[in-house]
């Protein structure tokens, strides 16, 4: 049931699967392991902290040995400032410029600050990096952040680790219809058919951490968000039928045979 | 000895320490370690020729997991 | 990327499949062909009509072919006797005893009538059938067709070929909750998002026509229901993260660095 | 002749005339079809002994695309 | 503020306001008072209970002070049976022939029986009541239920004190468009906006009780549906905007000042 | 019928109404000033354009001689500077320092540009304005907003003549929860219930034009909005109940009499 | 006496104890009242001339809050 | 004569016109009337001494109907 899709392409990098797998809150390295295998994905994101010489094994290494490319984020900065430092500091620990840029503006929502995240885009374009945004649902936003050189614009459905959803879609649909660069739903997703809906919509990839790594059988859930991505995209090319108001029955009535007879006298 | 931070942490090092002698005391392998002094991101290239000067604040990061 | 999926029991026969196909609407026998396998479907529906000596090949030929279960139903019924006649006719022209139970009230919205609906199940199962009733999303008329002896109940999510989706989703998780034979969603689906959706409420299945025969591309679209039931049951199985109000950081603050420095005095 | 009904269709058929008959003039195969004789299944078993009759009304039915 | 409101006509009779209270709930008979009074209803529901020697006073001198109409509820039948002997001991008590008709399938759920709502309904019709029939979202059965009869059907939005709203708004629609009886969205109500989306739809009345009486301020309360029947209603009549895809400018271009000023060269 | 509402208090200012409306739209200035009569607003905008020689009659006599309050928008602006100067030349124009300010980043969605409208209100609010600050549902954007001074915000529920209502009422309950100064749901309101739900969600005040000025009959919507402010803001005051999964009786069994009789034998 | 039941309790009540005598014992009132003798319903206008037999179930029943 | 513009047209004025003579020669009254001059606004208090200079650009705005 493998599906040749299509390639996501960000930059000037080719992706084989539309799904980027936040790694946070994996209960263990092995269940993430298994969950990234069975997401399919080519793209995970990891955060720059401290190290700490407890750490039984590292996150890095699973990572490498599975070959999937790494994002780095900026997780937990609040200004333009901690943000840039932050995405140079991972630049320089991984070897790439590829960077999920993330300032946010509150600990209890952990939503981006529209005016710091325009400004550390700016200074992290100028300084080369290949910027993947996560930003609000705002389409006037996203479209400054496109116009300033993203790579990428990552829109939320809803607040990181809600598993809301999209509480939005009417703004999801305006980013894609307006967008040059590619949109991935980044925030979110609780379950298969919120991912589907994301790609449903338009979007160009589904970016999720928490929807996997917390669910109860976090190698299932990988294994689910796989095929809804999949879903999504497909029937997104398929061309769906309308919307009606009323029926249109699938089967016709021609044909139909009279099996009540004359009526009685 | 020389007085810097590191990770939050006073550390004493010894006159001459770099910022690479720094790397390997606190970890078997340089894969995926950056590192900021006084917030600044030290080049890997000048890890060799970057001297711990008093008070320094650095920062010794890598990879964790993060959504 | 296929996934060893627990078999759906219906009565007696064990299907490799959660997804069930009506042909109505295809474009072609050739399409519906190759829907068909895109689906991976085992178990299709046809209705049963007059002869057509213009008819170019016949829906039976392709089922045969291709190997999949018939499911005869009697779309077009408005009462009991004739539901019960069409069924009895489907039984001798395919050999077999299961019937897709449609008695419809209203021309418009084909939505059931739950008063002939009742009547023809009692008589169709005294009389031997396999009854799968297409239903309302009402539970309660639900668990009294499941009481009657109907081998699966099939409640709507929306009007026959309306593509809305599932309107009441609440019920349609009441009429799960309670049920002790399997619940396919029947009807309404119009993307692939519906379908992972129905999955995930619980239902054991889904059964779909319009959304696939009269997408702009069928075989696409029947390829994207068959990874979106998956994405939904695997989902389901996995457990999903609770909703949250707030957000939940997938990036721990644990080991967060200070990029920052001292306060300026 | 007799005079029956046919799918709404009125036709004219020879005395003696069974269901099998009919059907094998409608279609060259059976595969799949049913007959109802004035809105009653006849069964496959019986159809070469069953007569057509003056004014019965037939249906003789197939599979058709159908959701 | 107080607006003329086409009257409410049920039956042969007609009322001044289009909301019914239920008055089950209410944590004491003076807050009862209060709150029919605020919300200036015509006709209120009660249940019929064996009598009580220490029952402090009684809802029905409360509703015999207030003026108001006393509409009794087969509330607790779970059979036509049950419901019809209920209905005649109600109008032998409270000489009325009005009866709302509350036939349940499920103690959780509390949602109507179809089957059996319907044979209580034909017995009552014939025996003269006016009844005005509690019923589910289903278009069908409602329409089953005005063909034999009944003076006004009255479905639900969800279940009984469940405080959900209306579940399935299409249903609602598709059931106001059929009727030639009125329509009363009864029970599932929890707030103001739930009371005017039904009027919005075309209900002719809303029917609610543990969405006032179990408010934490019922009499505040009671003062919100008073105006939110009242809005919906109107906004009804109004004929509202249609929704679009994108803005419309409520204020013109039309006239708007040159304040940038010449290009700079 | 008439409720008395606690007053709403903006700036220094209070008003007895909690709707503002706006002018816009109108196909008449007769119906424009029955619609504010019916409507019960005491503030109204309007936007500055050229003088029209030919214009029959002024929206400005007639909300003089209604005695409503005056709040110029800068509707149409692109940009800070020119959403700056408008202010001021409404300023000199109605003697007023309070101005609806908007700032649009698209004249599809005219949905606001965050930057642009916080270089516009910090400039604003430094020139001595009452600036309420037309925003997106950006509860990040709204605070900051309210931290450089704005004295109210008005998150948009969608976009402005859309009619689609409240696209995302978490977002708006996120910037009620964190507000200190009044939220006014300003833009997308379609119909009664639309109203009703902003001000159960928490918000202050209502602000919508194409409702009214573009609803089949005006007058009346003015009327129905009237009725919707005050029913949402009731019903969340008097403090709704909670949604249930189930139904919680509104009639209680206690009492309830045994009217099938012992079983048979 | 005769052994009743009332209301789901036994009762004894006095021969010739019409339905009319069974009212007035636990209600003061009749307004709002309704009987059901053996799950019949007993019209208020022959109260006065239904005796109580023996074995006969009463409900005797009156308005309580409901939704 | 002096060429300025008026909400976006030439028009020629005398020597010695002031904002305010602009504002009484398009508009009977000057309640709601505010002028913009070369995209800054003309305080009330300054129309009378305030002089039309060649190639001015004037905006004279009022209220219209909007949201």
């Amino acid at each position: 049931m493998d599906t040749p899709v299509d390639p996501l392409k960000i930059a000037d990098r080719e992706l084989g699967s539309r799904l980027v797998l936040g790694t946070g809150g994996a209960p263990s390295l092995d269940l993430l392991e298994r969950a990234v295998v069975a997401s399919g994905t080519e793209l995970v994101t990891v955060a720059l902290r401290r190290i700490d010489p407890q750490a039984p094994g590292s996150v890095l290494e699973v990572l490498d040995r599975l070959g999937v490319a790494v994002l780095p984020n900026t997780a937990g900065c609040y200004t333009a400032t901690e943000a840039v430092r932050t995405a140079r500091l991972a630049r320089e620990a991984f070897e790439t410029d590829w960077v999920k840029l993330e300032v946010i503006g509150d600990d209890r929502t952990l939503l981006p600050d529209p005016v710091e995240l325009v400004h550390a885009a700016e200074q992290l374009v100028d300084d080369g990096f290949t910027v993947l945004a996560y930003t609000t649902d705002d389409p006037i936003l996203a479209r400054r952040l496109e116009d300033l050189g993203c790579a990428a614009v990552m829109p939320l459905g809803s607040p990181i680790g809600s598993g809301m959803g999209i509480n939005n879609p009417y703004n999801i649909a305006l980013i894609v219809a307006q967008a040059a660069v590619p949109v991935v739903l980044d925030a979110g997703v609780g379950t298969a058919s919120d991912a589907a809906l994301a790609m449903e919509l338009g979007c160009d990839a589904v970016l999720l951490a928490s929807a996997v790594t917390r669910a109860q059988d976090p190698v299932a859930m990988a294994h689910a968000m796989r095929h809804a991505v999949a879903a999504g995209h497909l029937a997104r090319i398929a061309g769906r039928i309308p919307r009606r108001h009323y029926a249109d029955a699938s089967t016709s009535d021609e044909g139909r045979p009279d099996l009540l007879g004359p009526d009685p006298l | 000895m020389t007085a810097v931070t590191v990770n939050g942490q006073p550390e004493d090092v010894g006159a001459g320490t770099t910022v690479a002698d720094l790397v390997a005391r606190h970890r078997p392998s340089s894969r995926g370690v950056a590192v900021a002094r006084n917030e600044e991101v030290v080049p890997r290239s000048q890890w060799d020729t970057t001297p711990a000067a008093e008070g320094d604040r650095f920062e010794i990061l890598t990879a964790a997991q993060g959504g």
